[in-house]
């Protein structure tokens, strides 16, 4: 296994006139947790729909456990176990949570298109061992007392719980967070948090893109600054917290 | 969920319920009418509708037929194939009726046709396309008043010969009648020496004829056939006129309502078409053995209902006519009145009818006349 | 959730083996085999638009080409009905590939305009052809089907022919409903992107559930040409395309329930008004044929607007509307 | 009998084209005024042309009121169909998702058809021409006078379109509400108002269409589906949203139809605008003249 399970290498990416990711470096260890920090409009989001196949890169490639996977389709990134979350929560409203997870279990099941149609559920050994998969998912984190509740009933927080209970559902070796604590008060993003380090603990690697710098410095192993698509500034939390040209790109000036 | 499929399920079968039908027998002679009353054939079922009614109450108040009141079931196609269908199965099934007259189109007729046969019910159709009648042996129940296309296309051919014209462009509607009229003037061409140098076609949606009707001037047509219905007839016409072609023009017999002269306006002047003589009954001779029958429907219907009589309510007219002859003759067993049909002898609007057990028409092209156009009236030819 | 549908499967059995004991009339039965016929074709088309959430406003195209096909392959082929049934269905199929590809890359309005266009070019295809379909004559004498010797040809026998074709097309799609593909397209369309992210290979997905509704509007077609026994382009116009997302909409899209209760009331509907006017026929309140259209057209935007969730949602709460006021009254008679 | 040869063939089949193309133009203009103020394609564009052309057949032939008058009472009339249309169907929609306006928008066609069909029933009805029925001819081609009504109105409309959206308080806002609905409303434009006044012109060109095509084509309650599509055509064509590519394109799509219909097929014609509609659709969504980029960023 390469030493770094993701690598970004001089990775950019043009809308038109409009520079989003510039020469982009990033690396990313086995079962830590990385964190993306910049400005609003800096491309973060980009970067991970780059990643995840959503956009295509101009130019420059990323790495995946040692493989290329620039180019590939969202579904072909989602089958090597590459799972993310959204920047404005994107679940299955007309679903309930339960069904939402067991979609995520979808990487890990097999049963195609005929064979759904000919076997009704009752014959197909498969959907029940979907359907614990996806219990013990709820239970990891936490929401299992919703699994009957419709997704698009539930407030903003369980609903972002919801998205990375499907996220694992997925048993990825790599988890993309977009944004996870936006529009928590602070109890839930310490819950947030915690949840973070549970999930390292299970041997997954998380880049995370945060706003809350507490958060941010509070669980990640290595922060990388992004400014104007470019990465200005790498290292360590208290490193990056005292580094002038990340403060000036913050306060500005 | 479950409480949802209770409710749904009460809801269906309690519709089915109530629509089940609880008509009460009664002694009466029952009559089927299938007609394209509204719809772009309305021109059509009108007519026949107002007519068949007219009679029905005529006859009833003279006290009906043997005694029995004559019910008549009117149902509309709409000149739509599926609804003529569903008509005539509702008119065989439901109300139970001993003979079906109708329908009015020949894409309707082809398409109820196979269930008036299966059914054992005779069947007088208002529709003139000759295909209707083969094969002879699988239509055995169905006869037909209207005259044949073929011997509007012989009297057609007859006059185009007289004018010494030999090249002939043909434009025809790509509708049941349409279609019918191309295949018989493409096989009956060479009969009379003519050449079909242009064989033009349009969808019956069609709103602009002028590309066919470019192809046919430059194959040097001599003379236009156009073989359609509404709105053809009138749409025609104008791009004829719009592209300043003078040659003769020729319509079929669907031309025969004065509402399509109207409507093409001045471009219409000169047209020349064969048509039933009741459009021009006070021109007839007295001897005329149709005159008589010609200028007793005319007049009741014009007084009855202020409009111009036309050859399709006669259709009508002489079939309701043709069947209570038959049900004063032999009551309402479908067998007997199919049988009696089958050779009876009768004057009628559309012509002086011969039916055979082989010829279940009965007419030829003497039941036509040769019209024109002039300042927006129907005139015989030639006077 | 699940069992709770193959026991509805159970009840429209039932339904269906009793409704012919109770109607003796042959009318009305063939009023229902044309109901049936709605039913399946709205089926495949509530699985597109309802579950994988892409509309098609050009379904009768298919169901024109299942008709068509077992009109010609048994009329000027002398094929058996159900090698041109197959046969009907995988040309269907095949047409939904080359259309259904590019045009399911295209969302929301643009989708209805490719499919609505390509409704009408088959419509106009029907009409034109006329070498092949027989044009606005349409194509007669065509043959009943037949099942282990015994013809189809009485209203009573395709009665129950085919509405068991409904309850096995029934079946079919719960089985898909409730499985992992039946998943993978309600994710689609909850949210085309987190389905994508989680695996669903939402390309692939969307062309094969456009190709079964496909091959159940074209079996239901074929049907039809074997019901009726003769074809023309009439009822496979744009205009019946409209109708049929009609009864799916009225039903209720996010629900197969649905889409069987909206294409049965709404199949009923006409001949149960010229009935009641038939009833009614001294009072003056005479219904015209001409009317269906403004009705459905009332009742489409009726629904779209006041109930978007379509009849089963309305029955939904409006059955928990009263059993929350039952128990209401219930807990202030005993408190 | 003007001589045949293949130059005027060509010519008669480019002035039907332009004729029916300046039709598919108005339409599409129709389109890109709602979409523009609202990114719904108002799927009962084409029954505006029926009502409109309807209106003023009932108008002229049975009141027999004098042609400019009827004119106005249509266009007010068929406009006020539109407001009602946008108040009550698609104003009232909240939320708003695609699949319920294109369905409600589909509710409305078949409200207006089966209402159109009811009145005037299914017959299709003639109306008289503008200005008599002697065709000039032009280089062997002949042209109805009609016709040049069609094209001098289009133009007057065109001009009247470019002078309301460049010159005009109101055409300008309309604009920046379609660019940025949530700008405009922070620089105080009612964008509902914005809104309500796009259906009602594009009910309005939609009725002047009908109106100047009836005395050609005979117009009946079906005419408006296949008017609709090909109108839509014309402005994927031109580049949704933008007003004089859907005019260039309108003309186009005609051109190409006539041509097919009068070389290859004329039973095929409308199914060549169609054909035109779907490869557009599938290969260009953006259209000829609309920027690959912008389109990039619409809903496609």
């Amino acid at each position: 296994m390469a030493e770094s399970i993701l690598e970004l290498k001089n990775l950019c990416k043009y809308f038109g006139g409009v520079v989003a990711v510039d020469h982009l470096n990033i690396m990313v260890e086995h079962g830590k947790i990385i964190s993306i920090i910049g400005p609003n409009g800096a491309g973060k989001t980009t970067i991970f729909n780059l990643i995840t196949g959503f956009v295509k890169p101009s130019s420059g490639n990323i790495f995946y456990d040692g493989k290329e996977i620039n180019g590939l389709k969202p579904y072909l990134i989602a089958k090597m176990q590459i799972a993310r979350t959204f920047q404005n929560v994107q679940i299955f409203p007309q679903m309930t949570v339960l069904e939402n997870v067991m979609v995520g279990r979808h990487v890990m099941s097999r049963s195609g298109f005929m064979f759904s149609t000919l076997l009704p559920p009752v014959f197909r050994t498969e959907e029940k061992k979907i359907r614990e998969d996806a219990k013990q998912c709820l239970e990891i984190v936490g929401i299992s007392h919703f699994a009957q509740y419709t997704a698009g009933s539930l407030p903003l927080g369980t609903q972002r719980q919801l998205e990375i209970a499907r996220a694992l559902a997925v048993e990825p070796k790599l988890i993309l967070f977009d944004e996870p604590a936006s529009g928590l008060n602070t109890r839930e993003t310490l819950n947030m948090g915690k949840l973070i380090e549970k999930i390292k603990e299970m041997k997954i690697t998380v880049v995370l893109v945060e706003h809350d710098m507490e958060l941010v410095m509070d669980i990640s192993d290595k922060v990388n600054v992004v400014n104007f698509g470019r990465c200005i500034a790498s290292g360590d939390p208290f490193e990056i917290q005292s580094d002038p040209g990340v403060i000036a790109a913050y306060l500005g000036g | 969920m479950r409480r949802s499929i209770v409710f749904t399920t009460v809801m269906t079968v309690v519709c089915l319920f109530f629509a089940a039908n609880l008509c009460a027998e009664s002694d009466e002679y029952r009559v089927g009418c299938a007609f394209a009353v509204t719809g772009a054939a309305s021109w059509l079922g009108e007519p026949q509708k107002n007519t068949v009614e007219m009679l029905a109450k005529e006859i009833n108040d003279a006290g009906g037929i043997n005694g029995k009141k004559l019910v008549l079931y009117i149902e509309d196609t709409q000149g739509d194939n599926t609804r003529a269908v569903n008509a005539v199965k509702k008119l065989i099934q439901k109300n139970k009726v001993s003979v079906i007259i109708g329908p009015s189109r020949s894409g309707t007729a082809m398409a109820a046709i196979p269930v008036a046969e299966a059914a054992g019910i005779p069947m007088i159709s208002c529709a003139s396309a000759e295909i209707q009648l083969e094969p002879i042996d699988q239509r055995t129940n169905i006869f037909k008043v209207a005259p044949n296309d073929s011997d509007a296309i012989r009297i057609i051919y007859d006059h185009i010969v007289a004018r010494g014209i030999k090249k002939v462009g043909i434009i025809t509607g790509t509708t049941g009648f349409g279609a019918a009229g191309r295949t018989l003037m493409l096989e009956m061409a060479p009969e009379y020496e003519l050449e079909i140098i242009a064989d033009e076609t349009y969808s019956p949606a069609d709103t602009d004829m002028t590309a066919q009707l470019i192809n046919i001037r430059n194959k040097g047509a001599e003379a236009i056939i156009n073989w359609s219905i509404v709105p053809a007839q009138s749409i025609v016409p104008q791009n004829i006129r719009q592209l300043k072609i003078d040659i003769p023009f020729y319509q079929s017999h669907g031309f025969c309502n004065v509402k399509y002269a109207a409507s093409a306006g001045e471009s219409a002047e000169g047209t020349i078409f064969p048509c039933g003589r009741i459009l021009a009954v006070d021109t007839l001779p007295d001897d005329n053995r149709q005159k008589p029958v010609l200028h007793d429907y005319k007049t009741k219907y014009e007084e009855q209902f202020k409009d111009h009589v036309s050859t399709f309510g006669g259709h009508a007219y002489d079939s309701l006519l043709l069947v209570v002859d038959a049900l004063k003759a032999v009551g309402d067993d479908p067998k007997k009145i199919r049988d009696y049909l089958e050779n009876a002898k009768f004057i009628g609007t559309g012509g002086v009818f011969q039916f055979s057990p082989t010829d279940h028409c009965g007419l030829d092209k003497t039941a036509f006349e040769m019209l024109t156009v002039k300042d927006g009236k129907f005139v015989v030819l030639g006077q | 959730m699940a069992q709770r549908d193959y026991f509805g499967l159970i009840i429209v059995a039932v339904i269906v083996t009793l409704i012919p004991r109770l109607i003796e009339n042959e009318y009305y039965i063939g009023i229902l085999v044309f109901t049936a016929l709605n039913c399946l074709t709205c089926m495949g088309l509530c699985l597109l638009m309802g579950y994988a959430g892409q509309i098609s406003l050009g379904h009768s195209a298919f169901y024109g080409i299942g008709a068509y096909a077992t009109g010609i392959l048994t009329v000027t082929l002398a094929w058996s009905p159900w090698i041109a049934l197959g046969a009907g269905a995988c040309f269907a199929a095949l047409v939904a590939v080359v259309v259904g590809v590019p045009s399911l890359r295209l969302k929301g309005h643009y989708l209805a305009m490719a499919t609505l266009g390509f409704g009408a070019i088959v419509h106009i295809v029907f009409v034109a052809a006329v070498d092949l379909t027989g044009g606005p004559n349409g194509i007669a004498r065509i043959p009943h089907l037949d099942l282990f010797g015994i013809e189809l040809s009485t209203d009573k026998s395709f009665f129950y022919f085919s509405w068991a074709v409904v309850i096995l097309g029934l079946f079919f799609a719960l089985n898909l409903i409730h499985s992992r593909v039946g998943r993978g397209l309600r994710a689609i369309h909850g949210s085309q992107d987190a389905a994508g992210s989680l695996g669903v290979n939402t390309a692939r997905y969307k062309i094969q559930i456009f190709i079964l509704s496909a091959v159940y509007a074209s079996v239901a077609g074929s049907l039809y040409a074997s019901f009726v026994n003769y074809i023309d382009p009439g009822p496979f116009d744009v205009m019946h395309s409209v109708l049929l997302v009609t009864m799916v909409a009225v039903g209720g899209m996010h629900n197969i329930w649905g889409a069987l209760i909206g294409a049965v009331l709404l199949s009923i509907l006409p001949e149960f008004l010229s009935e009641l006017s038939d009833y009614f026929g001294g009072v003056g309140i005479s219904y015209n044929p001409d009317y269906d259209m403004l009705i459905y057209g009332g009742i489409l935007l009726a629904i779209m607007l006041f109930l978007p969730g379509g009849l089963v949602e309305g029955i939904r709460n409006f059955l928990r509307f009263s059993f929350n006021a039952v128990a209401k009254i219930k807990r202030r008679a005993f408190s | 009998m003007s001589s045949g040869g293949s130059f005027t063939d060509l010519l008669q089949f480019i002035f039907m084209g332009l004729q029916r193309g300046s039709i598919y133009a108005m339409v599409a203009m129709g389109f890109n005024m709602i979409y523009n103020s609202t990114g719904i394609i108002n799927l009962a564009q084409g029954e505006f042309v029926v009502l409109g052309g309807l209106m003023m057949v009932s108008l002229t032939m049975s009141a027999n009121i004098s042609l400019p008058l009827a004119f106005v009472i249509t266009v007010f009339f068929v406009t006020i169909v539109g407001i009602l249309m946008e108040r009550f169907t698609i104003n009232p929609v909240k939320p708003p998702t695609v699949m319920r306006l294109i369905i409600i928008t589909v509710a409305v066609s078949i409200l207006l058809k089966g209402s159109a069909m009811c009145f005037w029933g299914k017959e299709s009805h003639y109306m008289k021409h503008f200005s008599g029925t002697e065709p000039f001819e032009i280089m062997g081609a002949t042209i109805l006078p009609q016709t040049l009504w069609i094209f001098g109105i289009l133009i007057i409309i065109v001009a009247a379109f470019i002078y309301f959206f460049n010159f005009t308080m109101t055409g300008k806002s309309m604009r920046a509400c379609s660019i940025n609905r949530d700008a405009a409303r922070l620089a105080g434009i009612n964008d509902r108002k914005m809104v309500m006044l796009s259906f009602a012109l594009s009910a309005g060109i939609g009725a002047i269409a009908g109106i100047i095509v009836t005395p050609i084509i005979q117009m009946d309650y079906s005419r408006g589906a296949l008017l609709g599509i090909k109108g839509f055509g014309a402005a994927v064509v031109g580049g949704l949203g933008n007003s004089i590519g859907a005019v260039v394109a309108g003309l186009l799509v005609g051109i190409l139809e006539a041509l097919g219909g009068g070389y290859i097929s004329s039973h095929y014609m409308d199914a060549f605008a169609l054909l035109i509609l779907l490869i557009v659709l599938f290969i260009r969504p953006s259209g000829i003249f609309g920027s690959r980029e912008a389109s990039r960023l619409k809903e496609f």
